[in-house]
């Protein structure tokens, strides 16, 4: 068979192998120290063996990544072998379609294989949106259970963070190398190692919706995580093991940009988006160690007893005992740490690929450069130093909250030089709506509603009304959606011909936007109402009394015309574009180094080295040229060096 | 308190010891592999002399980095005897101060942080 | 089937700037683990007491200086076999990992028995209670920090063992030893990072007696 | 065209954008302040509900600024039919770029300051206050009045004017919860080890409720307690009542109001459905019960209050050990009376 061949196949059942070894271990050591199997015989189920169900989860993890052949290469290191560096399909015999099922070092199928799977986990995530939406429609319906419902929404969130972060994984990998002239990225099996390795976290994610889910929300705050059922140690296990992949892809992102772009492209001649990517993967690098950690310490306060957050006992201020002095604060000091940086990287990447394609279509230069390369890293930088204010409520010392405030408002002004720096780019072009442009500037549109609901709650005082209803839950998706699903959607238009060689279906993709924009205004917008009027944020149902069932209708069917635009794209981009027309190199008359190579690219994208020799986005200037292809080797196509303008 | 021998000594060595043994038998099983871990064999059947063909000719540096390296521990070990001892005073300004200077000089002399600016290799 | 072929010396370079950024990442992680402690400790920390074997009596505090000298001591003969093998001593090179890998060993035992698992009970050392992991936020923090730099010195000794093993081999050369370098510098990291737990631990702030004990 | 031409019909257009942006400002900060508001009920909603107007306002004209500007750019330089060439060249403009920079950032420090101000005034300490202290616990309220005596009280009454000191905790083993009356618009999350305070003056009589506002588990939904702002007299008749002696009938009607506000009947119902999380509630009294650990019982008054107060003594078989074992500080002797008095009526 030669499905079972395929890489995944082969991870899946080197994971469940691993998975059965790691349970059999813990409960075997335990048997043969004469202990019961069960930790505790109150519970029934996986539930009563949890330690080894976690043991064997991180087995699972270890069983996935010998079985698909990640560390093959290293592990032949360690014996002395070297191994060589392939590029291009491994195992002979089979199609280019097996690539993207097997370990492949090429920075392109890895980028696709990031990007393929976060739309494969949006998609699981937005499926369980649609089911609880539902029933959020109507007051008072009652026919998903509670902590069915919980266990929902703790997984939409997470699976759609998931989701977004293989999606920036993919825009970085695929892109990053491509616009600085580079083959490949610094480390090409570290690249495809932190690739897989979200595949059996993401599958750890979804099983733990099966093994008892859990009810804590995406956050996971203890104690309520430390009760929870045992599915919140497979949402702790596959967070880690996901952030674990950015931290590994950042560095790799990090190095890249640092020591392999083209001669002549000094940082400040580098595309845009890699100084968003770069900003990105500061932020991925230093500050996903902290949810890690902070999930790892719930991890083992559950299996060991190590009372991180455990305020039980007596305070530490009265320590003349050993027992007790948690603080659940801590560990929201620890999530919020990394998880509000998180939100800008999320969105940093997104707002790169605005500026990239903006300049392309207004065909005039990117307004004010160096402001946005330096707004991001401002962006980057000042999200460092806003993470409390997430815990205006929380109990947090009250002298603390006005710096956090003015941190957080200060935000605002490196987004503000982004706005405006847009709006001068498109003044006085020549603008063309073709799809990618539209999701662009659609993207701009949605983010400025997440970014104007933000500075509410930043103020201390309207936040005490605002923070955890579903005002946030509006401003939150704002910000996603703008600064991430439509500029991602605009990627995906705007290099689908580069990737592929086809052109997408033109109308259909305008169809795509023109159902997902206005739908996602009324959605956000009618979130944002029915949070100003007493809608709390994760709760079942409401009451009837709020009078809030009108706008939750329009924000449930507003949803799910979403749905079905997105539908509408996967049939376009999937089925109709096998059959498009073909795309030629350069249809966008792009400047950027991957247009002036044929369409698809070749496996080593450049074989002549690019010299870059001027701006990248004089568009309009006569005689201005970006890059030349160094003049030993052969030039791959006629002009090999662009010009800008007529 | 058999949990915690169980949890913290036994848990790990086992588990230690069991990857080990698992990576071991996954590069045997590993296919194609055979030829290579024969020339493998081969090359580690050649005898390899105690000393490389440039031994004489680098042995001053062999001695100066010596000399920096004793220079370096003994430093090392006076600061932890000082920090040792004047922990006494409860001051944590000066601990950290001599952790500073400890962890600068680890990372200076005996992780070459400068080599990561270095782009001509200096061996 | 082009091999993107670069030359050892870029190609360490580039190693070189990935490893430290991982240090970089790693700092992150140890120091969540500093701000747990002095979040949760803030300026106590936990004392045990002083240990009597027959006629010795040994103060609390001599073991983790101990323990911490070894690991120094390790890092230095680390220096040695990085430099020897730069400069064509194989001899001198295996000896050392050999030495580094020892005194690693001692400190993880140090660890694991002295400071986890040890008591003395009339003057015989018991295997068993001296401080646990469930002896509130001191036994969840000391395990901890302790436990994951214990981890990090165990992947450390696999290291070293594996490039002892290719150095063996005859696999490094003063010219390309990029394994060694990296392990080096790896195992001066775990170092490192003992340099700042050290004091945080069993230094800094008012030592606290566990009652009843 | 020329250079000349464009920095003309540049000016034409910019004071033309500038002028629908002046009016589309006007347009939908009014607009936005013409969305019905939430009804307010405490003299801190006054103060966030200004402040949210002023943000409103800044809200309304800085959407006005960017969508009007790039619409109307949109309009005015889209690619016509048949044209081809590149727009018009030119780099950025450091002068525009320095303002756009430093005026966010006044407004924004403006803000930072005005926000300190706000937070002052909502959180400050009154004179007279009234102290209550509140409790949460998996998954209700309860309400102690310690300088009126009034203890446990499942629903919350406040006299309308007197500013109030709520002291909030959450019980050690328990989760965190969130205090929030929407009305009063401020809310502070109750967490466990570590005790939290609000204030809040009522000012408008009516009925609202306090609604747990963190994801606390299964009864997080209906995590539910009536709020009362009354008049003194109303208040202080409503003190004397609590305090008084209470007849089978009321402690009844008390236990089933118990049910609902402390969260009994996200588990237990009383409707005789079979599959809740607990046992349901009819017929209970008097009946036979198989307990976990194979013996058997019948349900007396003694077993009810053993069941409340420590249900994992006998549980019942086939039941899962998940109530809160904390009951016994939760409720008072009274309201365990109350309950079982309940249980009772529900043949």
């Amino acid at each position: 068979m030669r499905v079972l061949k395929l890489g995944l196949v082969q991870g899946v059942f080197g994971g469940i192998l691993g998975w059965l070894f790691g349970f059999a271990l813990v409960i075997g050591s335990r048997l043969l120290l004469g202990l019961p199997a069960q930790w505790n015989p109150n519970l029934t189920g996986l539930a009563a063996y949890e330690p080894a169900v976690v043991v064997a989860g991180i087995f699972f993890v270890v069983g996935f990544m010998i079985g698909v052949g990640a560390v093959s290469d290293w592990l032949k290191w360690a014996r002395g072998i070297d191994t060589p560096f392939n590029h291009g399909a491994r195992i002979p015999g089979t199609s280019e379609l097996a690539r993207y099922f097997n370990v492949d070092y090429s920075h392109k199928v890895i980028g696709i294989q990031y990007a393929i799977t976060g739309v494969l986990l949006l998609g699981v995530g937005g499926t369980l949106a649609m089911i609880f939406r539902l029933q959020l429609a109507q007051p008072e319906l009652n026919f998903v259970p509670p902590d069915v419902f919980n266990t929902m929404i703790s997984a939409h969130g997470m699976i759609m963070i998931g989701g977004i972060l293989l999606g920036v994984g993919g825009m970085s990998n695929y892109l990053v190398p491509l616009m600085i002239g580079a083959n490949d990225m610094a480390f090409p099996r570290l690249n495809a190692f932190a690739y897989w390795i979200n595949v059996p976290g993401a599958l750890l994610l979804c099983v733990a919706m099966v093994i008892g889910g859990w009810n804590t929300g995406w956050t996971g705050y203890p104690p309520l995580s430390a009760q929870a059922p045992l599915g919140v140690q497979y949402f702790f296990l596959g967070v880690f093991f996901i952030g674990l992949s950015s931290i590994l892809g950042s560095l790799n992102i990090i190095v890249t940009t640092m020591t392999m772009r083209s001669p002549g492209m000094s940082l400040f001649r580098m595309p845009v988006f890699v100084w968003s990517a770069f900003a990105t993967a500061i932020i991925q690098l230093t500050a996903t160690q902290f949810i890690g950690l902070s999930f790892l310490m719930v991890l083992v306060q559950r299996i060991l007893g190590m009372g991180f957050f455990d305020p039980g006992g007596p305070v530490w201020s009265e320590v003349d005992k050993w027992a007790g002095g948690g603080n659940p604060i801590l560990f929201q000091h620890m999530f919020w740490f990394y998880s509000h940086p998180a939100v800008y990287l999320f969105v940093l990447p997104g707002l790169g690929i605005i500026s990239e394609l903006l300049p392309v279509f207004a065909r005039k230069p990117l307004f004010g450069y160096k402001w946005i390369a330096m707004s991001s890293m401002a962006i980057a930088l000042v999200g460092f130093l806003v993470w409390a204010h997430h815990m205006f409520v929380s109990g947090m010392s009250n002298y603390l909250r006005v710096p956090f405030m003015m941190s957080t408002l200060l935000v605002a002004v490196p987004t503000g030089v982004k706005f405006f720096s847009w709006l001068g780019t498109l003044w006085g072009g020549r603008i063309e709506f073709k799809t990618p442009m539209l999701f662009a500037l659609g993207a701009i549109s949605v983010f400025l509603i997440g970014g104007l609901t933000g500075p509410p709650l930043g103020t201390v005082a309207t936040d005490l009304n605002l923070t955890d209803t579903y005002y946030v839950v509006g401003h939150f998706h704002a910000t996603m959606f703008g600064g991430f699903i439509f500029p991602f959607l605009a990627a995906l238009y705007y290099w689908f011909p580069k990737a592929t060689g086809r052109m997408y279906n033109e109308r259909l993709g305008q169809l795509h936007f023109w159902l997902m924009t206005p739908a996602f205004w009324v959605m956000s917008l009618g979130q944002i109402f029915v949070g100003m009027h007493g809608m709390r944020r994760r709760i079942a149902t409401y009451e009837v009394g709020l009078d809030i069932g009108t706008a939750q209708m329009m924000v449930t069917i507003a949803g799910f015309v979403i749905f079905i635009s997105v539908l509408i794209m996967m049939f376009n981009l999937f089925v109709l574009a096998r059959r498009g027309q073909r795309a030629g190199a350069n249809p966008w008359r792009s400047r950027g180094l991957e247009w002036q190579v044929p369409s698809p690219m070749p496996e080593m994208t450049y074989p002549a080295t690019p010299v870059v020799v001027g701006e990248p986005y004089d568009y309009g200037k006569p005689g201005s040229i970006y890059v030349q292809f160094a003049p030993a080797a052969p030039a791959l196509h006629t002009g090999a060096s662009i010009t800008g303008g007529d | 308190m058999e949990h915690l021998f169980l949890v913290f000594i036994a848990l790990p060595l086992v588990v230690g010891g069991a990857v080990l043994v698992g990576a071991w038998l996954l590069t045997k099983i590993m296919p194609g592999d055979a030829a290579a871990a024969k020339a493998a064999a081969a090359a580690q059947a050649a005898a390899i002399p105690a000393h490389g063909p440039d031994y004489a000719r680098l042995t001053p540096r062999r001695k100066a980095a010596l000399r920096t390296g004793i220079v370096v521990l003994l430093g090392l070990a006076l600061l932890t005897i000082v920090e040792f001892f004047l922990a006494a005073l409860g001051s944590t300004a000066l601990m950290f101060v001599i952790i500073i200077l400890k962890a600068a000089l680890i990372m200076y002399f005996f992780m070459h942080i400068a080599a990561v600016w270095r782009t001509e290799e200096a061996h | 089937m082009t091999a993107v072929a670069e030359s050892y010396q870029v190609q360490t370079r580039r190693n070189r700037m990935g490893f430290w950024l991982f240090f970089l990442s790693e700092s992150f992680l140890f120091g969540g683990l500093l701000v747990a402690r002095y979040y949760l400790w803030g300026n106590t920390r936990p004392s045990m007491e002083d240990t009597v074997i027959g006629p010795l009596h040994i103060s609390y505090q001599v073991i983790p200086l101990m323990i911490t000298a070894v690991l120094l001591l390790s890092s230095f003969f680390m220096n040695r076999a990085e430099v020897a093998i730069a400069n064509d001593d194989r001899k001198t090179f295996s000896r050392s990992i050999l030495l580094t890998v020892l005194m690693g060993l001692i400190f993880l035992l140090g660890v694991l028995i002295f400071e986890w698992g040890w008591k003395t009970v009339d003057g015989q050392i018991v295997l068993g209670r001296h401080i646990s992991p469930t002896d509130g936020v001191f036994g969840a923090v000391l395990y901890g920090m302790t436990g994951m730099h214990a981890l990090h010195v165990v992947s450390g000794l696999v290291l070293l063992m594996l490039v002892w093993n290719l150095g063996r081999k005859g696999h490094f050369s003063p010219e390309k030893h990029w394994g060694v370098e990296a392990t080096a510098i790896y195992w001066h990291y775990v170092d490192l990072v003992w340099v700042f737990f050290y004091p945080a631990i069993y230094l800094i702030g008012v030592g606290v007696h566990a009652a009843g004990h | 065209m020329d250079q000349g031409t464009h920095r003309r019909s540049y000016r034409r257009h910019f004071i033309i954008v500038s002028i629908l942006v002046a009016i589309v400002a006007v347009i939908s900060i009014v607009g936005l302040w013409a969305v019905p508001e939430f009804p307010s009920a405490s003299t801190q909603a006054i103060t966030v509900n200004w402040l949210f107007d002023l943000h409103l306002a800044v809200i309304g004209f800085l959407f006005a600024l960017v969508m009007v500007f790039m619409l109307y750019i949109l309009f005015v330089f889209r690619r016509r039919a048949g044209e081809e060439g590149d727009g018009d060249h030119f780099e950025g403009n450091t002068k525009l770029e320095i303002i756009w920079t430093v005026i966010p950032l006044i407004v924004v420090l403006s803000f930072g300051v005005i926000g300190a101000v706000t937070l002052r005034d909502v959180t400050a300490a009154q004179e007279n206050e009234m102290t209550v202290n509140v409790t949460a616990f998996s998954f209700g309220w309860q309400f102690d009045y310690p300088e009126q005596g009034v203890e446990k009280a499942t629903t919350l009454k406040l006299p309308v004017g007197r500013p109030v000191h709520f002291k909030l905790k959450s019980l050690d083993q328990d989760v965190i919860h969130s205090f929030y009356v929407a009305e009063f618009r401020v809310k502070q999350d109750l967490v466990p080890g570590v005790p939290t305070e609000l204030r809040v003056t009522p000012n408008v009589e009516g009925a609202y409720r306090v609604r747990c506002n963190e994801l606390c588990g299964t009864g997080h939904t209906n995590m539910l307690a009536d709020v009362t702002v009354v008049s003194q007299a109303d208040f202080d008749a409503w003190v004397a009542e609590q305090k008084a002696a209470v007849s089978p009938e009321r402690l009844a009607a008390m236990g089933q109001e118990l049910h609902a506000s402390q969260g009994c009947i996200a588990c237990h119902n009383v409707t005789g459905e079979p599959g809740g999380v607990g046992p349901t509630w009819k017929g209970l009294y008097g009946s036979e019960r198989q307990f976990a650990d194979g013996t058997s019982g019948v349900a007396d008054e003694e077993y009810l209050r053993t069941s409340i107060l420590a249900s994992q003594e006998r549980l019942v078989a086939g039941y899962a050990a998940v109530m809160p074992q904390n009951y016994a500080d939760v409720l008072s002797d009274q309201q365990v009376a109350a309950l079982i008095e309940y249980i009772k009526t529900l043949k």
